[in-house]
């Protein structure tokens, strides 16, 4: 059953900034960090959505208003019903040696539940930067500070921490610190520009893909990468570096609503 | 063996609609396994298709209302060109015209294109609120654009036929008088509602949609073999094959090739390898020598 | 709650054709939880049936060409007067007659017995041979034999519909107007055909029968919800219910009642009582006070 | 899967006598004594017979020609295509203490099985009676002799054991020997004579009932007992003491091809 959905109301709102709202649900989710849901809206549509966090009773996602659907669900309030099936795809490894995580924007959700992961199963060290273009766009600001061992902030504007991209602070620490793993979740055009500086220190990275996608179970062919024919629903939204190498779309192209390729 | 002319390592088909946007996903189908795969059905600008949920589960298949979702006849084509630039499978490219003349519009863009059979749509359930009834249940709309296409195509055509019709052998006797090469059956069935009782609401967006997996093997299955009997051009069987003994089942009832759709979301792309292997297992097993020896062999008790 | 005026416990019942010979069979599916029981069809002459295998198992469901075995019209009304004797459950007497005036005449028996409510099954598709199609397909046939029993009844009577029709709205209409009580829909959907590789042969002696079970849900789930919106009496669901929920989602989308057929081979007799708790769970948990509260409250997307 | 079937070929055929015949087929049932199986003869039909004997990689029935079916049955060699389904309905009870079998005709089968299976599970003493018109309508007598503590023997025409039925050596038995359960399967009016002795003896046992079949999984109706509702197909066909006392219609009326009651 791989539909399998739930019903249920929002049980919280919780007000990120102006454009980013946090949603909980009192449900069960088997999830592992990086995996997805796919969310419905009735008489909306449906749509995927990253998972913030998720344990035996409850589970949250962190959602920002950017069209006709997120819009709709900005309108809701608690106690409103909404659909959920998954979770969807392949999550992080578990790597509880010497990590850094790297995020960008509102992609820091699945970095957030898998700190939180790691630190509960013992990591060694574990090192967080947090990018965004304002302080007002930071997510989880705190939450990241209390999981870390280090913990840096970026801001293109330089309102808080490093003014710049959480792609510098990047380079800056990788040569003072030495790593196992680096996780990377942010706009594909930051994780284009990590990529290579992960690369150059010869260290094992995987990064969080978005691509358009519709069923999510891999039927569809929205999602799909070239030229692997990679189902990025199944066989992402987390990539590591082998394939990501192999995968010429990355931050080149992707299939819009009808499938046509475009350009990022 | 040969199916329309063109020679496949095994009968094994991807069916219209999954993963088949992109040739990468195509070309990943028959390394694993398929011996032809279809396109998603191609129209002649770009469909966005119906929002989602697209697919709801129930138990026995799926139903679906993706509303024909594809880039264009023109990015679809170009898929096929890069396609066949490495891999040698059979394309099978499926089209949706809203009347005759698109449709030989179609035709004639695929004429220009290394396509290798194409596959009429005829008979897609969920664009009804925008094309009224499917062709395919209307006798002279079949023969109309079956005849407009088979006069300007340059290779083989399939007309892909719906359950929904009350009187498929007629469908199909019309299609084949009017120059099909072919037949794919059957598109999905119904339309066909699933609830969430704890909204009220019909899941998919869109309420209904077509029905598809093992839940519509027999209805195929019976269909298959009454139109065996009464045309003489090949039949793509198609509807809810999941294992290799469905595969076989099939290509006794009529079918010479078999298509799979549903089975994918089942057990993914894998399922391929799988229903290839059973197929063959099969044939060894009961000394078969070629597939074509399974060509409608059932008797009637 | 009642239906077509009876008061009932639950809406659960038992469909045609499922235990339906024996007045034992139907007190004991009362006894297990059901709030009505239908006969199998009875005609007015005994009828052997098809030769077995009358049945066939697939992935997500049943084929049946059980073919109406019954004992005949004066030995089933014998059945209904025992069965009355020591219960109170509704009985609905099915009947099937091979033209109008056999079915007035088989009324006029039910009248003088002790039944109900009147099924007329309208959509048996196993025995076409005998009968040809089936009278649900053809609109004047319906209209003619609903007037002419609605005529003479004196209780209730329900018209059973089939899912093979092109426009189950147009029939649903007609048997309203002839006079038809209520509807009973969905008939087995089909034919369908279950082969057996190895013999390749149909497993059905008959070679195909009617398909029921969970794969009819959703047909059968669109349908009512369909035929909901454009009549005003009530409508028995039937097709492919198996758990309480499913009955609640039939209901939602438009049945007043529901029968359950498949699910007996599943599960066993103990389904009714199975299916009647999770109802009585769902009402409950929902805050819903009475079954009447679901009728037809699904809203469309 | 209650509708699982194995399409196999006929392995052997034994010639039991005239009209009857033992047929074995390499499949494996998983079947206790009592049950039964339907067997489909592709173009004729499908029909239900006692299992004779069943074990991992074989098993056989033993099938008396009195109509079409078993007729087309008997015109079939080693090598055709049958089909079957099955196992059945409920088995005897494993009483392992002593024990009498009752068995009259053709109905034996079932009782052969049981008293191998009895045997091998370590049966303290087993005493069994087998019943028919003449010599060679008696099948099994070979077996039944090895496999009991004592075997009798009842012929109606006195050509072999006793000049009888096996009703009178049963009279006979009980009155000299005690038993803890008895097992009895004949023709129904064999049965009917045969229960008032076990009563007398204040004795427990079961039966095997045979009423028209056509299912074989409860949902047909054609096998139901008034006033119970039984399904026999699934209830039985083996019935206990407490339960037939309750079948009004044992040894009176059964439901023919219609569903029709008729005298039996
Ligand atoms: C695996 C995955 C995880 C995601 N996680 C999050 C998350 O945690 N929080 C969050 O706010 N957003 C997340 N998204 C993006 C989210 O799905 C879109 O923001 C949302 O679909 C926008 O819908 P809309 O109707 O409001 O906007 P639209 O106007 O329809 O679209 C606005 C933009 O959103 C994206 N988008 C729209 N539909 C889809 C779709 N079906 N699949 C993918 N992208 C789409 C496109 O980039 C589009 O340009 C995720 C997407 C994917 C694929
Ligand atoms: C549980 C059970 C176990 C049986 N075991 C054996 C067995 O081990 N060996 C054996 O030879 N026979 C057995 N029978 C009887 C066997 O099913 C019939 O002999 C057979 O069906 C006859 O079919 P026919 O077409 O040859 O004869 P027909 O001419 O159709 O019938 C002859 C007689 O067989 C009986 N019969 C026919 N059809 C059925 C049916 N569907 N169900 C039950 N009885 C039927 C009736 O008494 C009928 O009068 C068993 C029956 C049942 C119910
Ligand atoms: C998600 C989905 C999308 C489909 N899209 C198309 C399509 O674009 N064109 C078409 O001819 N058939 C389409 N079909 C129908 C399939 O090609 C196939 O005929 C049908 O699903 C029955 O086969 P199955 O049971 O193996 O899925 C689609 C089916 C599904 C499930
Ligand atoms: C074995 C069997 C016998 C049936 N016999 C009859 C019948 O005699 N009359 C009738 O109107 N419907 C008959 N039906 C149809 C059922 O009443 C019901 O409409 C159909 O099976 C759909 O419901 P289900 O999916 O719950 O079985 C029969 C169905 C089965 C499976
Ligand atoms: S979203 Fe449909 S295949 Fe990935
Ligand atoms: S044989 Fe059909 S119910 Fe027993």
């Amino acid at each position: 059953m791989k539909c399998d959905r739930q019903t249920l109301p929002i049980a919280t709102i919780h007000e990120e900034n102006a454009s980013l709202r946090t949603f909980t649900f009192e449900g069960k989710l088997d999830a592992t960090p990086g995996q997805f849901i796919m969310l419905t809206v009735f008489s909306q549509g449906e749509k995927p959505f990253s998972i913030l966090n998720a344990d035996k009773t409850s589970f949250a996602l962190t959602i920002k208003n950017v069209g006709p659907f997120t819009d709709r669900l900005f309108q809701m309030k608690s106690g409103d019903l909404v659909s959920v099936r998954g979770p969807y795809g392949r999550s992080f490894s578990n790597n509880l040696g010497r990590v850094l995580m790297v995020g960008g924007g509102f992609a820091t959700p699945p970095l957030l539940f898998l700190a939180k992961r790691l630190r509960a199963a013992g990591v060694a060290y574990m090192a967080t930067i947090n990018g965004a273009r304002t302080t007002s766009d930071l997510l989880y600001v705190h939450d990241f500070d209390e999981l870390s061992d280090r913990s840096l902030i970026a801001t293109d504007d330089g309102s808080l921490g490093h003014k710049g991209t959480s792609v510098d602070l990047m380079e800056a620490i990788l040569s003072e610190e030495r790593f196992d793993q680096i996780y990377i979740s942010g706009p594909e055009k930051m994780m284009l520009a990590a990529v290579p500086v992960a690369k150059h220190h010869h260290l094992r990275f995987e990064v969080n893909l978005e691509r358009y996608m519709k069923c999510g179970v891999g039927v569809c062919g929205s999602c799909v990468m070239d030229p692997l024919g990679l189902i990025l629903c199944m066989e992402g939204p987390i990539i590591d570096a082998q394939t990501l190498d192999k995968l010429e779309e990355f931050g080149v192209s992707h299939r819009g609503k009808t499938g046509r390729i475009e350009p990022i | 063996m040969l199916f329309l002319g063109k020679e496949i390592p095994t009968p094994l088909t991807l069916a219209s609609g999954i993963l088949g946007i992109s040739f990468s996903s195509l070309q990943r189908v028959i390394r694993d396994g398929a011996g032809m795969v279809t396109t998603k059905s191609l129209s002649i600008e770009p469909r966005i298709g119906h929002e989602g949920p697209i697919m709801a589960e129930f138990n026995g298949g799926l139903i679906n209302s993706v509303g024909l979702t594809n880039p264009g006849i023109q990015d679809g084509l170009a898929e096929v060109e890069k396609f066949h630039q490495n891999c040698h499978g059979v394309v099978i490219v499926s089209v949706f015209g809203g009347n005759a003349a698109e449709f030989v519009e179609l035709t004639k863009a695929v004429n220009d294109s290394s396509a290798d059979i194409l596959e009429l749509n005829l008979s897609c359930p969920n664009v009804e609120d925008e094309f009224k009834r499917p062709f395919a249940l209307m006798p002279d709309k079949t023969t109309e654009i079956v005849a407009a296409v088979a006069a300007v195509s340059r290779i083989p055509i399939l007309a892909k036929l719906s359950p929904n019709s009350n009187d498929i052998t007629t469908m199909a006797k019309l299609a084949e008088a009017a120059g099909a090469h072919g037949l794919t059956m059957i598109n999905t069935l119904g339309h066909g509602m699933v609830i969430d009782a704890i909204a009220r609401r019909p899941v998919l967006r869109n309420n209904f949609g077509g029905i598809s997996g093992p839940c519509i093997k027999p209805l195929a299955i019976k269909l298959i073999h009454d139109v065996y009997q009464v045309v003489k051009i090949p039949i793509l069987g198609t509807g809810g094959i999941s294992t290799g003994l469905d595969a076989i089942e099939m290509m006794m009832a009529g079918a010479s090739a078999v298509a799979v759709g549903t089975a994918v979301y089942d057990q993914g792309l894998n399922v391929f390898k799988s229903i290839r292997a059973e197929m063959e297992a099969f044939m060894e097993t009961h000394g078969y020598a070629d597939y074509s020896d399974l060509i409608g062999i059932l008797e009637e008790n």
